[in-house]
């Protein structure tokens, strides 16, 4: 570095800060891992299938121990396969209902913004009117409409979430609209068609993978939100809301490890999204290039 | 001229909160009605239901609507409403505007002391981080929020029952009184006693959004034109921090703070079913497994209006507080 | 004319600026975008540096007021009447010895009134007095001070602005750029008043990219080239392409409309391929090996050159 | 061919027109510099000469027809920023196959060097990109330039450059110009006429 061997007759007045680790380096490397490890989780629910449902009434209780990671619950299950089925069962949820509601988003907002002021008033107001009720009430709603179970949940967290992803997308497009470049290009006798393809899909897909991302975390808190409350995925099966809906019978005589480790690991899962979602936000985006 | 402007604002809001109770409450007739879900075998049970003479059951079902045409029930329940009737709530068998109001009184303390809470807690933590970003408190200020952004609040309310209600004993297991105290008779302060818990979870997770959304607006104006111009002045770090800072903070964060609105409301939701906290979210869930049309209807609408209102009272604070839409172009 | 007699306000030597970046790649790079500026102004002058938009000159601003984001680097040696000046010292300098006219009203908080915003949030009789003064002054109606950033009119935020820098008495104002949007009658408005400013024993940098507006008000010229100034002349030395040193500014006398309107072929390095030595010498006709080297700073007839080529006599 | 306006009124607010009754009429070997104090609006009628915006009323015509909506517009306006006026995410060479192509001549006249086809507008100088802007606009059926300022930000080399290509251009192809500078000297050496317009 130029500046490293200053001499003395030239007086240094400021001094960047510089970072130890190319932090761009560290950002591939941190989102690689969060991949990898929601990966493992939910290969490794499919895998633990039969263990998190099978019963040994002789290993009720167990608090704890080395045998049992998380310890098992009143009808002798392991914990921890349990909830490791329960976390990928709620990723492959969480995924199919966020990718279905980002598709939803991306058409409804891509209409909205392109296909004239009627439309975009129309779906404007259904976003506003999806953003007016809250979340929970619409999901219960919905949940209940479709009898509750599998695909209560997963319709239901997918027709709730893809409004604000909408309105970021509409928002984006109709600012492209409205450069200079892509009004330029249309003096230029290029197609509505070309420019939707070589203008704005470079722009807005970025924003697109970025918001998929970072609706993942939202779906899967509500899912096991819903299911908590009785409107998701049946009793029987291993769901991190109906594990937990079940603790709470066992905690005021203190089987703290039923409730706390289901709860700690999809913190943990759902953290893993963030992660994966906020790396690729900064990979992606130019302006951090400095950061 | 003034005059003028007011009425009309106040004319359009009106027009705009009748459309969304009417469109509300369509959606939620038809969501109910498609369902395939059975009131009369939710609410009698597996083995009553199977037991029960085909009069009874038809009787039965003649109370639960259940043979109705679904267009036919909401006009029913439609010109009901015009005269203030809510319909009955079969579940707590009580007209369903009590329901709602006993209700909803519980709730909105709760949400109002969350709401607050969060609102003062997470502007502070967040102007902390940001003034002194990259530093240790705001590493651990960040962490912290983003943390409890991924915590499901339910899981958040069982750890909190299981640590001050089971361990420590120091507040209830629960409810809004002490059992076998109706709400009538309960003192303010057993009422209170009964609140911190589910209110405390409550507002420990809504403190991570502001918090967060907060200090990206620090960081924002700390890079801003007019922040870097104040410098340039020779007005200190803080001198223009206090200057430049919380004004064009205030703004954003009680926007966001009313559109949280929305989420404190699901938050409830599911706190109170943690806390059996007889609040309006609880209501909804029993409503709900219980396939109770009317009062689940009644609730889709209330939980709107609710959010209404906030967004409503963001705008016009918004207006009041903002210059440039108080003289620029008024309200609405 | 006798050369350098009035005393200094400000001198710039060997500035260097340079950002920390990431490449396409992954690696961290230093990027040079001022190397080795000199710029002096004394009592009594208006200097202007001039130079093409995104030259890295705006920069030179924010580099003397040590205002630039924590990825830069930032060496040279700044004296202000005289004193050399550290980080800390420039730090006490903002506002009271040097102060910052911007470009345009994205530098006043949206959200606070002018008056206000003038008197840097200030209560006191004494402030507002000045302030109101100011005010007068500068022909503003005393109901602009209530007014918001958003009522204001072109040419009141430039006059508020200009307010704005006068509050604490400085004796160094810096101007970034201070034109742009305003049309010709408003910038010489403008310019009048620097011109007041520096007349009162003061001094002004002024940083534009409008040779035409910096030649009608400004004392001395420096001339920025890729990121650097290689001359810097007294204004009356524009009136002929001879009297001028550098290669590049007669190139510029060169290419004025109303001197010919000749165009010099090429184009400003990039600051990721700079050439060694002089920045110039690609484009040069007086290019020579030597000119790869070292190229130290000359001073000849009062003005400043950085040109191995040059020399003390007038060509004709 | 007359690229005409007549009685232009536009504005941006309801009932507060920032242009009333405006008419100009240039032909294809003029060279017009638009004159005004700042304030008037000079951008806002470049693009309702170039066809960006519809006038509230009033019209634009080139040879007494109304400027083609689809397609091609011979009406081909020059940006004063540059770097605003081109796709950030698309290589230079993209942008410029938008509109003229790649016509060796045309770089070389703009100094335009070859290793700047593959960069990005961020890895460029506004005065670099401005130079594709203004070959961009030189498509074989262009009849009328209208160039904003589109020297302002560059230095007198740059400026004398582009500036000294494009006169060329025009004169040679037979192509009208309209422009806006605030630069007195500039517009002594380029105009045929000056049209100023009053408040």
């Amino acid at each position: 570095m130029a500046l490293a061997d200053l001499t003395v007759s030239v007086p240094v007045l400021a001094k960047a800060r510089r970072k130890k680790l190319n932090q761009r380096k560290k950002t591939i490397v941190v989102f690689l891992f969060a991949c990898l490890l929601l990966l493992g989780i939910t290969v490794g629910g499919i895998l633990a299938a039969e263990t998190a449902v099978t019963a040994d009434l002789s290993q009720k209780y167990i608090t704890p121990s080395l045998q049992h990671l998380f310890g098992t619950d009143q009808l002798g299950r392991d914990m921890l396969a349990r909830v490791v089925k329960g976390l990928s069962t709620s990723i492959l949820i969480g995924l199919g209902a966020a990718s279905c509601s980002a598709v939803l988003a991306i058409l409804l907002g891509s209409a909205a913004a392109l296909l004239g002021e009627k439309v975009d008033a129309a779906i404007t107001w259904l976003i506003d009117l999806m953003l007016g009720i809250p979340h929970i009430v619409l999901l219960i709603l919905i949940s209940y409409a479709l009898g509750k179970g599998f695909w209560g949940v997963t319709v239901g967290v997918a027709l709730t979430h893809w409004p604000s992803l909408s309105r970021v997308i509409r928002g984006e497009i109709l600012q492209l609209k409205e450069t200079q470049y892509v009004k330029t290009a249309r003096k230029l006798g290029q197609s509505s068609w070309r420019i939707a393809v070589k203008h704005m899909l470079p722009a807005v897909f970025p924003q697109f993978l970025v918001g998929l991302i970072l609706l993942f975390p939202h779906a899967i808190l509500h899912e096991a939100g819903i299911t908590f409350l009785g409107f998701g995925l049946p009793p029987e099966q291993p769901a991190i809301g109906v594990i937990l809906a079940e603790s709470m019978k066992y905690l005021s005589v203190g089987m703290w490890w039923l409730a706390f480790f289901p709860g700690a690991a999809l913190i943990g899962v759902v953290a893993l999204f963030d992660l994966a979602g906020g790396s690729l936000r900064r990979l992606i985006d130019p302006h951090s290039a400095q950061e | 001229m003034k005059r003028n402007r007011l009425l009309n604002f106040v004319g359009k809001q009106a027009a705009k909160l009748i459309i969304l109770i009417v469109v509300i409450s369509m959606v939620a007739f038809f969501l109910v009605a498609v369902s395939p879900i059975d009131p009369v075998q939710m609410n009698t049970g597996q083995a009553a239901y199977a037991n029960m003479s085909l009069e009874k059951r038809a009787q039965l079902e003649e109370y639960w609507g259940v043979n109705t045409p679904v267009v036919e029930k909401y006009t029913n329940w439609a010109k009901d409403i015009i005269h203030g009737d809510w319909g009955t709530s079969l579940r707590f068998n009580q007209p369903v505007l009590s329901v709602i109001a006993e209700r909803f009184t519980n709730s909105l303390l709760l949400m109002i002391v969350a709401w607050l809470f969060s609102g003062v807690f997470g502007l502070l933590l967040g102007i902390a981080a940001g003034v002194y970003r990259g530093k240790l408190v705001d590493k651990i200020i960040k962490g912290y929020a983003l943390t409890l952004a991924s915590t499901p609040t339910f899981w958040l309310g069982l750890l909190m029952l299981m640590i001050f209600a089971v361990w420590l004993s120091w507040f209830p297991f629960g409810f809004s009184t002490p059992i076998g105290v109706s709400a009538a008779e309960a003192t303010l302060g057993q009422r209170l006693y009964h609140l911190i818990l589910p209110a405390l979870t409550l507002s420990i997770i809504g403190v991570a959004n502001i918090a967060l959304h907060t200090r990206e607006k620090v960081i924002d104006i700390m890079e801003s034109d007019f922040y870097l111009f104040a410098l340039a002045r020779g007005e200190s770090r803080g001198e223009a921090l206090r200057h430049h800072c919380l004004r064009n903070l205030l703004l954003p964060a009680m926007t966001l703070q009313f559109a949280s609105i929305s989420e404190i409301f699901g938050g409830s939701v599911l706190v109170e079913q943690v806390f059996s906290y007889p609040g309006l979210g609880q209501a909804a869930v029993s409503a709900g497994i219980g396939g109770d049309a009317a009062l689940l209807v009644a609730i889709a609408i209330i939980s709107a209006c609710f959010v209404f209102c906030g967004n409503l009272i963001a705008n016009i604070l918004y207006g009041v507080v903002d210059p440039r839409i108080r003289r620029g172009h008024g309200l609405g | 004319m006798t050369c350098l007699t009035k005393k200094h306000i400000l001198e710039i030597e060997n500035l260097s600026v340079s950002f920390l970046q990431y490449d396409k790649g992954m690696r961290q790079r230093s990027l040079q975008v001022i190397t080795n500026l000199s710029v002096s102004v004394h009592e009594g002058e208006i200097v202007a540096v001039v130079g093409a938009s995104g030259s890295g000159k705006s920069l030179l601003a924010h580099a003397v007021l040590g205002l630039l984001p924590a990825n830069a680097d930032v060496s040279g040696t700044l004296r202000f009447e005289g004193k050399p000046l550290t980080a800390a010292s420039i730090a006490a300098l903002r506002g009271k010895g040097i102060t910052l006219v911007p470009q345009s009203i994205a530098y006043l908080d949206p959200l606070l009134k002018a008056g206000k915003a003038v008197r840097k949030n200030k209560r006191d009789a004494g402030a507002r007095k000045k302030q109101r003064e100011l005010f007068a002054h500068f022909q503003l109606d005393p109901a602009t001070e209530n007014l918001y950033p958003f009522e204001l009119s072109g040419g009141m935020a430039r006059r508020v602005l200009l307010a704005a820098a006068l509050m604490d008495d400085p004796r160094l104002i810096i101007a970034d750029e201070p034109t742009p949007g305003l049309d010709l009658e408003l910038a010489k408005k403008a310019l009048a008043d620097f011109r007041a400013f520096a007349d009162q024993g003061n001094g002004v940098l002024l940083i534009t990219h409008d040779i035409e507006l910096a030649l009608s008000v400004a004392d001395r010229i420096a001339v920025f080239y890729a990121g650097t100034t290689v001359e810097e002349a007294p204004v009356i030395d524009f009136e002929a392409e001879t009297t001028l040193r550098h290669p590049y500014t007669k190139a510029l006398w060169r290419a004025l409309p109303e001197n010919g309107f000749a165009a010099l072929p090429g184009n400003q390095p990039y600051v990721k391929a700079m050439p060694k030595g002089c920045p110039f010498g690609p484009r040069c006709s007086l290019f020579s090996p030597s000119c790869e080297g070292e190229i130290p700073l000359k001073t000849i007839r009062c003005g400043t050159v950085r040109c191995i080529k040059a020399t003390g006599s007038v060509e004709v | 061919m007359m690229l005409e306006a007549k009685d232009i009124v536009f504005g941006y607010e309801k009932r507060r027109p920032i242009l009333d009754g405006f008419c100009l009429s240039a032909g294809q070997e003029e060279r017009v510099a638009l004159v005004a104090l700042s304030g008037v609006g000079k951008t806002t009628l470049c693009q309702l000469l170039a066809g960006y915006l519809a006038p509230w009323s009033g019209q634009i015509t080139l040879n007494q027809k109304p400027l083609p909506q689809k397609g091609y517009c011979p009406v081909q306006m020059i940006w004063q920023h540059p770097e605003k006026s081109v796709d950030p995410y698309l290589r230079m060479k993209d942008t410029l196959a938008e509109g003229r192509g790649l016509d060796p001549a045309v770089l070389e006249g703009l100094g335009i060097e070859s290793d700047w086809l593959n960069r990005f507008p961020g890895e460029l100088s506004g005065g670099e990109i401005q130079r594709f802007c203004i070959a961009r606009a030189l498509g074989g059926e262009t009849k009328f330039i209208i160039a904003d300022e589109i020297s302002t930000m560059l230095d007198p080399i740059a400026q004398s450059q582009i500036w000294n290509f494009l006169l060329e251009e025009v004169q040679r192809r037979k192509i009208g110009l309209i422009f806006v500078s605030h630069s007195e000297a500039l517009t002594k050496r380029i105009a045929t006429r000056k049209v100023t317009l009053a408040e």
